[in-house]
């Protein structure tokens, strides 16, 4: 009964959910083994299908880098980005007047 | 930082003692007058910096030995917190000298009066302990500071870390 | 009388603190801070805080005006006016 | 440009309300009742038997406090240290 | 008179001794530092472990600096108290053992990860100052005292951010850092200034008790919720989060999270505390949530395109204080209606207590794993980074634990903290529930791509050398990950031992405030 | 006479130093801004312990119990001095150091970090 924890909407409980995971991965790691047994390895079955080039040697050469990712995330997004990045001007003397404009807000606020 | 004329230098020597007196006396009668711990100590270390402008750096950084100054510093502030932690008998903090006769206990009569060096207990040993560390802290502060300014000239000492 | 006084050293201490920001040189800018840290434990001595006002006089007015001009030295602009960007 | 003028808007009213505030807290020179001080003047002679009531109230009544400044200067101290110290690998 | 009664002067009083000798100790050489260093840390965890659990059996634990009994807080007389008192209740013990537990960690991990720099004797002596400062933070019920503790704090941490004083974005941050830190300490002092002037009174009990909200209050109320605010980084205040997180070494990052959560701890103190049911309005609450919505979605949203490690982390930081922020603001909405409190209010205030502690565990981990790679592979930069899963295979399953406890992926802690705050918004305003779960979407999707640039893909030939990092560092990663793994395995045991009582804790004002002035001396 | 002078001094001089750091590009300026706000942080503590003909809180140098000025604040403002030194301080040592990496004291050309 102390593993569930009442959110006041409905329950969660670790313990069912570890019992589910593990069900659910042995279902997965049953369908795996139906799979085809006549893999061998360190043959030609085993390497790196690139095109019918030759696979490059350092791995740098094929991993796409990490400004790329997401990259239609940003594009679609680019006029917000573009203010957010105007807001991180890297001036002192911005990020002390951010401060002093939420103060002035909300003192004016809390006066009302 | 040059030196400056020997005239000035003469009056800074002179004035010097002046002040080393006053700052030892505002440390040890911070019970009594206005004053303390951290005013004498900073009056202590404005003559360190009177000193550096008049002797100019290249006279001052021999004479002033950093390690005896940090121990200085050290030992005020275990004195400091040792203290208070004496009184954990009772409570941390507790001033357990005071009215107790002996060192730093007598008591004082009630209204203005002259005072008596002797009294206070805790308080007047947590000046000293504070005066001592202020004299530490803040002469290290202006010494490392005008060391500082040549570590322009000074190359060879980066440390790159954990950068490749 | 006292008051005029008081009234004095206040209407001092405003000046001083405006001419700190005001001056382009940065040295007369640390000095006037000086000025103001002295106005300003005169100002605590007549508040009846004595015990304030030789912290300020000997933190404020000595030592800080000592650090700023190693600071300035260190940064080899004692002489050189430092507000022309403004 | 327009940052700055919003910036002065904001300084002047922070400013604005802090004087506001400033001149309700109590008319200068008339704290009225004030019990805690009060307590000090007139005990604290007879209790810790210093003559200069504010410092018996930095090292003994407020003595911690006392403790976290001179923590404070040492903290400055190491990190002026720290920044101007005589680098070099270990 | 038991020792039991010294442990809250003793919590604080261990680092700062610690701090003092630690100078001294450096000199008898390395190991000497390096024992002082995580024995005195662990020290620390042990004594505020112990009263926390002192707390919890007898009540609000009530410590007099110097006087002749240490329960002994009201003189005849007086109606309040006369010297620092410091006030530990269930949330400030809360907070103390999770702000040590992050210390402890950091010490661990510091010991190999800076050996590579010089000047460490004045580390430990800043690390012990740190911890000494967040924790005289959150244990004292002294407004100025506060204040100190909060100035030791900024400033070891202004020296630590500033460590390694050859590289200069190190030093670039640590002067924003304090540039605003200083203003907001300042306008934290001016508010003190204010109360006392009204009430003449610096303990915060005192001036609860007393407090009438008028003109001047106001006044102090901002100043204090803005200046604390910034402290612990929400947008629009948040500029100097990035900066000092990523270039502070990562065992004091793993602190100054801690140390943001102090801060946390103040902003709440003063808005449950102190100012409590006179509070009035909903301008201040409402203020709060809404700085929380955008503290989590800002932050998340600059998160996804950054490209260096640490500063990715740092932005998901910001966006993770929303949360808690988000949970605490909607029960300082419903405290004055004890029905909406009933319905919603107590259980988004144990989501936001409970992800406090979840985040010091799973945010310090996460950057004790950035600064694992960084001083293997010896980049920062993702872009640099990749196929280090097989070389470094325990940080990376650090790493992935953390990563989904961040992202709020089942079964871990977070998804726990996370599905309470999500239900109890729910319940007042839908909108702010969803931002929260885009929110999350979009962290796990940040962090996705960092394990996929660091640690999946082809070995690069330049990281072929990298070795798994030494012993320390994976003892200080391995006590975090043990301490999300029993959170997640014990939800139920953690909400109602550790985060339950605090939320009373924090609820309950006439408690707070009687535990010193009213009932029995 | 003086009325509640005191405070509009207070208000102006931290207004003067807001400035300063908000609007002034050179990084002495702004340690001089963040010092004035420091001063006025001070002095407020002091006006408000203030008592109209009260005496020093110092029985050595005579006076009567009943009118002192208030004590705390002055011991609140020995304690708050120290630390602007401190941070003062430590504030000039990154300038510095700042002008070491970057050679210049302009604030808009120290912005390596930001996005």
């Amino acid at each position: 009964m102390w593993t569930k924890v009442f959110s006041g909407f409905g329950y969660w409980d670790v313990y069912s959910w570890i019992i589910f995971f593990f069900i659910a991965s042995g279902l997965v790691l049953w369908i795996r083994s139906m799979g085809r047994s006549d893999y061998k390895k360190g043959t030609e079955q085993d390497e790196i299908f690139y095109g019918a080039n030759a696979v490059p040697e350092d791995g740098s050469e094929i991993q796409v880098p990490a400004s790329s990712a997401y990259w239609g995330f940003v594009e679609a997004l680019k006029g917000y980005y573009e203010k957010l990045a105007e807001m991180h001007s890297g001036l002192t003397n911005d990020y002390v007047g951010y401060m002093v404009v939420v103060a002035a807000v909300l003192v004016v606020l809390v006066l009302l | 930082m040059y030196s400056l004329s020997v005239i000035v230098r003469t009056i800074c020597d002179v004035f010097a003692w002046f002040l080393a007196v006053f700052g030892v006396y505002v440390i040890i009668h911070g019970h009594l007058t206005p004053g303390g711990g951290f005013q004498g100590g900073a009056v202590v270390a404005t003559l360190f910096a009177f000193l550096l402008v008049a002797y100019g750096g290249k006279k001052f950084i021999p004479f002033y030995k950093s390690s005896l100054f940090s121990w200085f510093e050290t030992v005020g502030l275990l004195l400091f917190i040792g203290t208070g932690l004496v009184g954990l008998g009772t409570t941390f903090f507790y001033n357990f000298l005071a009215g107790q006769g002996g060192l730093f206990g007598s008591t004082v009569p009630i209204g203005p009066n002259s005072g008596v060096l002797n009294s206070s207990g805790t308080i007047a040993l947590m000046n000293m302990a504070v005066g001592v560390e202020v004299i530490g802290g803040l002469s290290l502060i202006l010494y490392y500071m005008f060391k500082g300014i040549r570590l322009y000239e000074e190359s060879g000492s980066e440390e790159t870390g954990h950068d490749r | 009388m006292n008051g005029v006084f008081h009234f004095f050293i206040l209407a001092l201490i405003t000046v001083s603190a405006f001419f700190a920001i005001w001056f382009k040189d940065l040295l007369s800018s640390v000095v006037s801070l000086a000025v103001f840290s002295l106005l300003l434990s005169l100002e605590f001595y007549v508040l009846q805080a004595p015990d304030v006002a030789i912290a300020e006089a000997g933190i404020g007015a000595g030592l800080t005006t000592a650090i700023y001009v190693i600071a300035l030295r260190g940064c080899k602009a004692l002489k050189k006016s430092g507000g022309e960007r403004r | 440009m327009k940052r700055q003028v919003l910036f002065l808007v904001a300084l002047i009213i922070v400013v604005g309300t802090l004087w506001g505030g400033l001149s309700r807290i109590h008319q200068f020179g008339d704290p009225g009742a004030a019990p805690m001080d009060d307590y000090y003047l007139h005990n604290a002679q007879a209790e810790r038997s210093a003559n200069n009531i504010v410092t018996s109230i930095v090292f003994d009544y407020r003595g911690f406090d006392t403790l976290g400044e001179a923590a404070v200067l040492f903290t400055a101290v190491c990190s002026v240290l720290v920044v101007f110290r005589k680098g070099g690998h270990n | 008179m038991s020792w039991h009664v010294h442990l809250p002067a003793l919590v604080i009083a261990v680092p700062l001794l610690g701090a003092f000798i630690a100078p001294v100790a450096s000199m008898l050489g390395k190991v000497a530092r390096n024992f002082w260093l995580v024995g005195v840390s662990a020290l620390t965890a042990l004594l505020s472990v112990l009263l926390w659990q002192q707390v919890l059996t007898s009540g609000t634990a009530i410590y007099v600096m110097g006087a002749e009994a240490f329960n002994l807080s009201l003189p005849s007389g007086m109606s309040l108290p006369i010297r620092i008192i410091l006030e530990v209740d269930a949330f400030s013990a809360f907070m103390a053992v999770v702000g040590s537990i992050a210390a402890f960690a950091g010490a661990l991990f510091s010991t190999n990860y800076m050996e590579r720099f010089s000047g460490l004797d004045k580390f430990a002596a800043l690390y012990f100052l740190l911890t000494t400062g967040m924790l005289g933070m959150v244990l004292t019920g002294d407004l100025f005292n506060f204040f100190v503790f909060l100035e030791i704090a900024s400033v070891a941490s202004f020296g630590l951010v500033a460590f390694w004083r050859d590289r200069p974005e190190a030093i670039e941050a640590s002067f924003k850092y304090m540039v605003v830190s200083t203003i907001g300490a300042m306008m934290i002092l001016i508010a003190i200034a204010f109360l006392y002037g009204r009430y003449n009174a610096v303990s915060m009990a005192a001036v609860a008790n007393a407090l009438r909200l008028g003109y001047a209050e106001k006044i102090a109320l901002v100043f204090l919720i803005i200046a604390l605010a910034m402290k612990c980084g929400t947008v629009p205040m948040h500029m100097w989060t990035p900066d000092a997180y990523t270039e502070a070494p990562a065992g004091v990052t793993c602190l100054l999270i801690a140390v943001s959560q102090a801060s946390l701890y103040g902003l709440f103190r003063v808005c449950f505390s102190i100012y409590g049911a006179s509070l009035g309005s909903a301008v201040v609450p409402w203020t709060i949530i809404i700085l929380g919505v955008l503290s989590m979605f800002i932050g998340v949203s600059m998160a996804v395109v950054q490209k260096e490690i640490k500063r990715l982390m740092a932005y998901h930081s910001v966006s993770q204080i929303g949360y808690m922020l988000l949970g605490l603001g909607v029960g300082l909405l419903a405290l004055s209606d004890p029905q909406a409190m009933a319905d919603y209010g107590f259980t988004a205030m144990k989501g936001g207590i409970y992800h406090l502690i979840n985040y010091t565990m799973y945010k310090g981990l996460l950057f004790l794993t950035a600064g694992a790679l960084y001083y293997a592979a010896g980049s920062r930069n993702l872009n640099d980074l990749g196929g280090l899963a097989r070389t470094m295979p325990y940080t990376t399953f650090m790493f992935v634990i953390a990563a989904a406890a961040i992202a709020g992926l089942p079964p871990f802690n977070g998804f726990v903290s996370k599905l309470l705050i999500y239900e109890s918004t729910f319940a007042v305003y839908p909108i702010l529930s969803i931002m929260a779960l885009v929110t999350s979407v979009l962290t796990l999707a940040s962090f996705v791509k960092v394990f996929q640039t660091a640690f999946l893909g082809p070995a690069k030939a330049k990281l072929a050398q990298v070795k798994e990092v030494p012993p320390g560092m994976l003892l200080g990663m391995s006590v975090l990950t043990i301490v999300i793994i029993g959170l997640t395995l014990f939800p139920t045991w953690s909400l109602s031992n550790l985060v339950e009582p605090a939320a009373k804790a924090l609820v309950n004002q006439a408690g707070y405030i009687s535990a010193v002035i009213g009932g029995g001396l | 006479m003086i009325g509640n002078l005191p405070y509009l001094v207070v208000g102006i001089i931290f207004l003067l130093g807001l400035y300063a750091v908000l609007f002034e590009k050179n990084l002495i300026k702004i340690a001089i801004g963040v010092s004035l706000i420091e001063a006025s942080a001070n002095l407020l503590l002091i006006v408000l312990g203030y008592r109209t003909g009260g005496s020093i809180p110092v029985f050595t140098l005579a006076g009567k119990v009943g009118k002192m000025v208030l004590p705390v604040p002055q011991a609140l403002t020995l304690t708050a001095i120290v630390i602007g030194l401190a941070t003062s301080a430590l504030m000039l040592s990154l300038i510095m150091m700042l002008y070491k990496h970057y050679g210049t004291l302009d604030v808009r050309e120290i912005r390596r970090l930001r996005g």
